[in-house]
């Protein structure tokens, strides 16, 4: 692992919260998971590519993005691993990576509908801006 | 009479400490201690030193002498320090009569040439009391605190600061200040005296007597009833005879340092349970027969053996540092009080 | 590895009887050298070893005390060196905050098997020791001379 | 200040002396000035009436009295401030006392004077105090009448007050009040802030001045030993004074160490102490390394609770990196 | 005042090459205490032990110091010398000059003088020595083994086999445990009922034992070689020695929808019940809790069906008291609850079960007879799922499960799916697997022939949800090796549930003041050297009490239990070691610290009455410790405040000697 990976990971590491060697490889996350088809990466190879620090194909995954965050993952994992908060984690490590601002305060009220949760807007506000 | 300005006070500290190693009391953060005195050092005008300027002359500890072996000899060395001589400034009346009370135990026959070895080096300056406190009740022993006695007297009042030689030391300190001093009158020395007696008249324990104590009175007091309930919340620790300026008692005991045995008195106290503890075992029992010696020493057991005099001098430490304030300003009213009835 | 008239720094060894003594004992059959100054007292377990003694040891004029014992989960008594865990550690917490030396305690597990580390150990503890000098803050000034 | 008044605890103790629930009741006496309050058993009505005292000056801890007093005959009665009555529990899990033989009624307590600070504040000579409201009205023989207010003369331990939860009590006068969110460990941690140099100094400037009292140990409800190791001969560490200063710091370590986990923090130690040694620190400084280490540990919350030194957890911190974690100035 | 001789040995050249052997020997001559030292060239030889033998005698040590090798060499050998010419073993102190001298140092003169150093120490040491003589106790020769799974039986077994009597007491209306449950076992398939079943007669006829059965242990006082017991035996409402079995009652009796426990609830019994046919003692109980005569008075049938007359509504719980020389535990283990497993929706559906309850149902005495059915509609499974590891290796949440390995379900499951592979060929059989675990023998060899011989599929993965869709039980699953999620719909749902120490287990610890580890299984005394016994003396683990165990495991470590009951019963007296604590009365306080501290209960308090110096008395609560239990390691010394515990021939003044002489 070079230096610049082994920083990203210990980033990611850091502020997930997740000590990804917990892992056991039993596969539960990914067996519970509900978006696990739309995904490349399964909830299970996501722990085990950060734990090597094979972070680069997550970053450019569209996996990423399909992690529905509903943490079922996180409720049966037996080794409390926490997988959800990975992806996560990587989520803003590619954000931070782009470095741009994705989302502009000026651009929510355009943006806003009724049917909307106030918890989404929020929380992409969060995360999409610098 | 002679006397200096305040600010010459430094000088003549300077002129003493050239002679001897000086020490007054300085001011600290939990009360004024004495210190050693170095320029620039400040006098305390605080009315009392936590602990008593009896340390100077009897020490808390204090080595007596080593024992060495090799093979089947004992060596024994004398650990006795090599005494220089030293001034104690500022010592208030109550402290300076109770150097009496001490060398009517120390230096009577057989002397203590310890306590003997300091004394002789030591002499002491005495300071007036112009700010007694409620604690306060030297009178009760006949101690007048404008009018210290000690090697030499001091006044201090605003502007200036008067000696009085009492004795051949004192005398000779304050030739050896001379200097730094003019002679003068007593007059202003008069007024401060008469202003501090005023004061102790109005001190709330000003009505406090030795009434009912004294020789003589030990069947009298020894199984007065009162013990009990003064004595019950005693908690036993040694504040009141460390503090006290007028506690003589102290254990000897051997420290083994591995390559002998120093043999080292230190200060005892009748309130612990091993205190005179011998071969068969402890006279005194409970803490009521300990209490009771404590008070029954300083009131009737004292006088009895030195021509009345008291083993108490009023300084009031141990009314302030008890833990659980009992002390013998309410002994004396309790059992004193019952004498009277 | 000593010159004669150097600075060496007393160390006593506490070591219990089941493991660290026998860690000892193993260091020697391996011929693993050690310095001299290093002195083992044999307890039955670490925990035998009261805060006393450490202090008592300073007094009297060591420069280090260190206390040897199973490896937690390994003890003899099965559960003699958790105590002594928490009671070294609490103890030495307080000498560091009194402002003594931290380096001049410690508490190390040695098994039976591992005569080298005792050795290494003893070796290391020695040379930290040895760079702070004199114990000069937890001395007794009578036991010196 | 005190919310409790002496009135209602001599009514209190009159009623429970009158209906036969006890037949003496321990509490404190008026002494010669404003502030001298002794401990004492009252047992006639008459001088419970006359001399039954509680305000501001009432410090003492009574919980260790207990020791003696439930030898005796009948129930004594006991008032217990918020303070001691963690004491009373510390020594019911030690099984000093017959818990039956003793009628305890939980006080509220407002914080303690330290009669030191009065002083300070108003000078010389203290003729009288009278507690008004939130102030003391000092009566001085130099200086006019001065109205201090009570919070800026509390005693150390009362202004890091831990709890105003009584938590052991037959009967509870007054409301009772809760744990508190307490600075006590602000010194304790600027200490450990400080260089080992620094700490070494303040402490030897501390200890130096001990006399050996043994108050801080006498008054200390956590220390009921029949007999005190360096009161014992036979213990090898006996010693009554301080013939060198290594002897100071044995004393002192070896105390807080004996209490560490046991000790309530009430404050005691340092209130009697006639140096003014700080002794409180040593013991708070156990008390955060527990908590630290291995959990929040209050001695005395509950009766009958594993002390931290007589317990353990297989994956407890190693000393060495426990030094490391009490020791801010290397964190 | 001591008479010290000291004895430097010079071990050839070991000692004597880096040591002035001679130099010691001088200038340990000047010690205080010492009348006589020499040195030799072999102490340990004969001729060594000769000299040490002369010189006990000729001088009247009454101490010595031998500068030698490690203690651990020959510490023994010296204490025996000087038995044998009249010194007290324990006055003899050894001075490590050999490991921790002349073997790690190389110069002549820092090891002279270091090994006078160590020979000071000891002699410092020995000056406060005290001879010190063993203490003896008797030995109660009957066992108690607490527990009457296949763990108990082997241990009660054994023992009586030895000639010493025993007791079995078991909480449950029969023993035979865990094991009478089960219906085939591995790796061999032979029937469980068929190999457990004659012991259990065994039991019941070997004269030496005796069953306490649907009884409890209340109370255990003693110790090592004197256990007072109390044992409760509940009340059955019917007298034990009278019914014959017969069994009529269970039949007749009208409360007929009580959940059969034997079954894991997936039946009915009676109110009065004999558990299973081959029961032991074979006797019937009443319920309490479901007999209407009991409960409100109103039936009574079972007595009048009875024509042995041994219904007794009347009969109370009895407490037996009796003397025992030592205890084995053998509380066995119990699945844990799958309540907590939403996941797996066991308490949704009757067809997601536990591995315990597909024992019941593949059993020919089971619910269905040995039919393998659902239980939701009796009808026959075709897609089955076992799920591995449920509750075990969980380390994420202490309420659901435990972070330990099972240890046994890997086994069990290759043998569920075997079975079923081989009666229900017809039948697919999945099985998900985090680690397939077969280390024992034969053990590999049959999961493989489950995977090769009988088609069963071990996929590696984990089930995530299970979740019934109609008739079917939906399965969603993760494939690791295919990297893909599999959708079954299955017809059963097996959960490997995890195995725990039995409930009882925890207060019988606390009683017997054996420790526990944090999940509940009794701890070794030794986790290599000493598994079979507990830290407190003359208290055994057998089986799963001590940690998760399949039945071979289970009976050899019941056989050793025995082994060492019968090594401990055989004695006529207990020789205790002597180096133990004790506790000063006079300035003990009671404050329990040491007890506390104390890993093998060997601190007791009594109120004793003191005679106080001023003629009073006073009754105080002060420790005592039984030197039969005591194993010396001190922990109590330093928890004692006062210093009123010290620990034979470690005590405080001699460390604080040895420390002295170091630092001299």
């Amino acid at each position: 692992m070079n230096k610049e990976t082994e920083n990203l990971r210990k980033e990611i590491v850091r502020i997930s919260g997740v000590n990804p060697v917990k892992c056991m490889r039993c596969g539960k996350c990914s067996a519970t998971c509900p978006a696990y088809d739309e995904m490349e990466y399964h909830p299970h190879q996501f722990v085990y590519m950060v734990e090597s620090g094979d972070i680069e194909p997550l970053l450019n995954s569209k996996s990423l993005y399909q992690c529905l965050t509903c943490f079922a993952c996180v409720d049966r994992c037996p080794r409390g691993v926490e997988p959800a908060k990975l992806v996560e984690a990587v989520r803003l490590a590619a954000v931070r990576k782009q470095g741009a601002n994705h989302l502009k305060a000026d651009d929510i009220p355009a943006l806003l509908d009724e049917d909307l949760p106030q918890q989404a807007i929020v929380s992409a506000f969060r995360k999409y801006s610098k | 009479m002679r006397k200096c300005s305040i600010q010459a006070l430094d000088t003549v500290f300077e002129t003493i400490a050239e002679a001897a190693v000086l020490y007054l009391p300085v001011d600290g953060d939990n009360g004024a201690s004495y210190k050693k005195w170095e320029k620039g050092t400040v006098m305390s005008n605080a009315l009392n030193t936590v602990r008593s300027p009896k340390d100077f002359f009897f020490p808390q500890s204090e080595n007596l002498m080593e024992f060495r072996t090799s093979g089947k000899t004992i060596e024994v060395i004398d650990k006795r320090e090599e005494k220089e001589d030293f001034v104690v400034f500022g010592v208030r009346a109550c402290d300076v009569k109770s150097f009496d009370i001490l060398d009517r135990v120390f230096l009577n026959e057989p002397c203590d040439s310890y306590y003997a070895d300091r004394r002789e080096h030591g002499t002491i300056v005495s300071m007036a009391c112009t700010r007694p406190v409620e604690t306060c009740f030297c009178q009760t022993f006949g101690i007048d605190a404008s009018n210290p006695a000690g090697d030499l007297s001091c006044w201090k009042t605003e502007t200036d600061v008067y000696f009085q030689a009492n004795t051949e030391k004192g005398e000779k300190l304050l030739a050896a200040i001379a200097g730094v001093t003019e002679e003068s009158d007593d007059t202003a020395v008069k007024a401060q005296q008469e202003k501090t007696r005023e004061i102790m008249k109005k001190l709330p324990l000003a009505d406090l007597t030795t009434e009912g104590f004294g020789a003589g009175k030990t069947a009298e007091l020894f199984n007065a009833p009162e013990w009990k309930e003064l004595s019950q919340s005693c908690l036993g620790c040694g504040t009141c005879t460390f503090v006290c300026p007028t506690c003589q008692c102290y254990d000897i005991k051997d420290f083994k340092t591995g390559k002998g045995v120093i043999r080292f008195r230190c200060w005892d106290s009748c309130m612990y349970s091993d205190f005179t503890k011998m071969a068969h075992g402890n006279p005194r029992l409970s803490q009521l027969e300990r209490f009771r010696q404590r008070f029954m020493h300083k009131l009737v057991y004292y006088p009895e053996n030195n021509d009345g005099v008291y083993s108490c001098v009023g300084c009031g430490r141990c009314l302030a540092k008890c833990p659980i304030s009992m002390n013998i300003v309410k002994v004396m009213r309790t059992i004193g009080g019952k004498a009277d009835e | 590895m000593q010159v004669k008239g150097e600075y060496k720094p007393l160390i006593v060894a506490f070591c219990c009887n089941w493991c660290s003594y026998a860690g000892a004992d193993l260091a020697g059959n391996n011929r693993l050298n050690y310095p001299d100054n290093v002195k083992i007292i044999k307890v039955p377990c670490s925990c035998r070893v009261n805060p006393m003694f450490v202090l008592r040891a300073f007094q009297r004029g060591a420069d280090g005390v260190i206390l040897c014992g199973c490896h937690p989960g390994d003890c003899h008594y099965t559960s003699g060196n958790y105590y002594t865990r928490r009671r070294m550690a609490l103890l030495f917490s307080m000498l560091n905050y009194l402002g003594i030396e931290k380096e001049r305690t410690r508490v190390e597990w040695v098994s039976a098997a591992e005569g080298a580390k005792f050795a290494a150990t003893m070796n290391e503890f020695t040379e930290a020791v040895a760079a702070l000098g004199e114990n000069k803050r937890l001395e007794d000034l009578r036991c010196k001379k | 200040m005190q919310k409790v008044t002496g009135e209602l605890l001599i009514n209190k103790a009159l009623e429970l002396l009158d209906n036969g629930t006890v037949n003496r009741v321990l509490g404190w006496k008026r002494g010669e000035f404003a502030y001298d309050m002794t401990p004492a058993v009252f047992a006639d009505a008459e001088e419970l009436k006359n001399n039954f005292v509680f305000n501001d000056f009432c410090g003492a801890n009574f919980s260790k009295y207990l020791i003696a007093e439930t030898r005796k005959e009948g129930k004594v009665l006991v008032f217990l401030k918020p303070c001691d009555s963690y004491s009373f529990n510390q020594l019911l899990t030690e099984h000093r006392f017959d818990r039956e033989k003793v009628y305890a009624v939980g006080i509220p307590c407002e914080g303690m004077v330290d009669i030191s600070k009065v002083k300070k504040a108003a000078g010389d000579g203290i003729l009288d105090i009278v507690c008004e409201n939130d102030g003391l009205v000092v009566k001085t023989l130099y200086d006019t009448d001065k109205v201090i207010d009570c919070k800026e003369v509390l005693a150390e331990r009362c202004v890091s007050c831990k709890s105003r939860k009584c938590v052991a009590y037959d009967e509870l006068l007054g409301e009772n009040g809760d744990v508190l969110d307490s600075s006590r460990f602000d010194e304790v941690e600027k200490l450990e802030k400080m260089t080992e140099d620094e700490r070494y100094a303040f402490w030897q400037n501390e200890l130096s001045r001990c006399i050996r009292c043994n108050a801080c140990r006498d008054v200390c409800p956590a220390c009921t030993c029949e007999k005190c190791v360096f009161d014992n001969p036979d213990s090898g560490v006996e010693n009554k004074a301080v013939s060198d200063s290594f002897e100071e710091k044995m004393f002192h370590i070896i105390r807080a160490f004996h209490v560490a986990g046991r000790c309530t923090d009430c404050g005691e130690c340092s209130r009697v102490c006639p140096q003014h040694i700080p002794l409180h620190l040593l013991n708070r400084k156990f008390i955060k390394d527990i908590n630290e280490f291995y959990g929040d540990y209050q001695a005395g919350a509950e009766v009958g609770s594993r002390a931290p030194l007589v317990n353990y957890t297989v994956d407890d911190l190693e000393p060495s990196e426990a030094v490391q974690k009490g020791d801010a100035d290397n964190a | 005042m001591q008479r010290i001789g000291v004895f430097v040995c010079w071990c050839g050249s070991n000692i004597a090459g880096t040591v002035d052997v001679q130099a010691v020997s001088e200038a340990l001559k000047n010690e205080p205490g010492v009348v006589f030292s020499t040195n030799y060239q072999y102490m340990c030889s004969q001729a060594g032990q000769d000299i040490i033998k002369n010189a006990i005698k000729e001088h009247k040590l009454t101490g010595m110091v031998v500068c030698s090798c490690s203690p651990r060499m020959h510490e023994a050998t010296f204490r025996k010398t000087a038995a044998a010419a009249g010194l007290n073993s324990y006055m003899v102190e050894i001075a490590n000059i050999r490991e921790q001298c002349s073997w790690v140092h190389k110069d002549m003169q820092i090891g002279t003088e270091k090994a006078i150093i160590l020979g000071k120490a000891a002699i410092a040491k020995v000056n406060l020595n005290a001879p010190l003589v063993p203490g003896e106790s008797p030995v109660t020769k009957r066992a108690l083994v607490i527990g009457g799974g296949i763990a108990g039986i082997q241990t009660a077994l054994d023992i009586a086999e030895a000639g010493f009597p025993v007791d079995i007491v078991e909480t449950k209306p029969t023993i035979g445990g865990k094991m009478a449950q089960l219906d085939k076992t591995f790796p061999t398939l032979d029937c469980a009922a068929c190999i457990l079943t004659p012991k259990m007669v065994d039991v019941a006829q070997n004269e030496n034992i005796r069953i306490f059965s649907y009884s409890e242990v209340t109370e255990v006082k003693g110790f090592v070689g004197n256990f007072d017991v109390k044992i409760k035996k509940k009340a059955r409402y019917v007298k034990e020695d009278v019914c014959t079995g017969c069994g009529l009652c269970t039949e007749k009796c009208p409360q007929k929808k009580v959940p059969n426990e034997f079954n894991l609830g997936m039946d009915n019994r009676r109110a009065i019940y004999i558990p299973f046919a081959q029961a032991v003692p074979k006797v019937a109980t009443i319920d309490p809790n479901a007999c209407n005569m009991l409960k409100n008075g109103k039936c009574g049938v079972c007595a009048k069906v009875c024509a042995a007359g041994a219904i007794d509504y009347k009969q109370q719980d009895e407490i037996i008291e009796e003397k025992y020389g030592a205890i084995v535990a053998a509380t066995g283990f119990n699945p844990i609850s799958m309540d907590k497993f939403d996941e797996y929706a066991y308490n949704q559906s009757k067809d997601v079960i536990t591995s315990l309850e597909f024992e019941r149902l593949t059993n020919a005495a089971g619910p269905s007879a040995g039919k393998l059915i659902r239980p939701s509609d009796g009808k026959h499974p075709h897609t089955i799922v076992f799920v591995q590891c449920v509750g075990s290796r969980c380390a994420a949440c202490a309420e659901k499960g435990k972070e330990y390995c099972s240890k046994i379900c890997c086994m069990y499951t290759a043998k569920h799916a075997m079975l079923t592979r081989d009666k229900y060929p017809d039948t697919e059989v999945y099985v998900f697997y985090i680690d397939v675990r077969t280390p024992g023998k034969n053990f590999d060899e049959f999961y493989r022939r489950a995977v090769e011989e009988y088609g069963v599929h071990y996929i590696k993965g984990m089930v995530g949800k299970v979740a019934p869709e109609g008739d079917k039980l939906m399965v969603q699953a993760s494939d690791l090796l295919a990297n893909k999620q599999l959708h079954i719909a299955a017809d059963l749902v097996v959960l490997a549930a995890a195995i725990e120490p039995d409930k009882s287990a925890r207060p019988l610890a606390t009683m017997l003041t054996a420790s526990m580890d944090t999940n509940d299984f009794f701890t070794e005394a030794h986790p290599k050297l000493r598994p079979v016994e507990s830290p407190t003396a003359g208290i055994f683990l057998s089986g799963a009490c001590q940690g998760p165990k399949d039945i071979p495991e289970t009976v050899s470590q019941a056989s050793a239990a025995a082994a060492k009951v019968i090594g401990l019963l055989c004695k006529d007296k207990l020789t205790g070691n002597p180096c133990v604590a004790h506790s000063n009365e006079l300035m003990c306080n009671g404050c329990s610290s040491c007890e506390r501290v104390c890993p093998y209960g060997a601190i007791t308090y009594i109120d004793k009455e003191f005679r106080m110096p001023d003629r009073t008395t006073r009754v105080r609560r002060v420790a005592s410790v039984n030197p039969a239990v005591c194993q010396g390691c001190g922990a109590c010394t330093v928890a004692c405040p006062s210093g009123a515990m010290d620990l034979n021939g470690f005590a405080s003044k001699q460390i604080m000697a040895e420390v002295d002489a170091i630092c001299k």
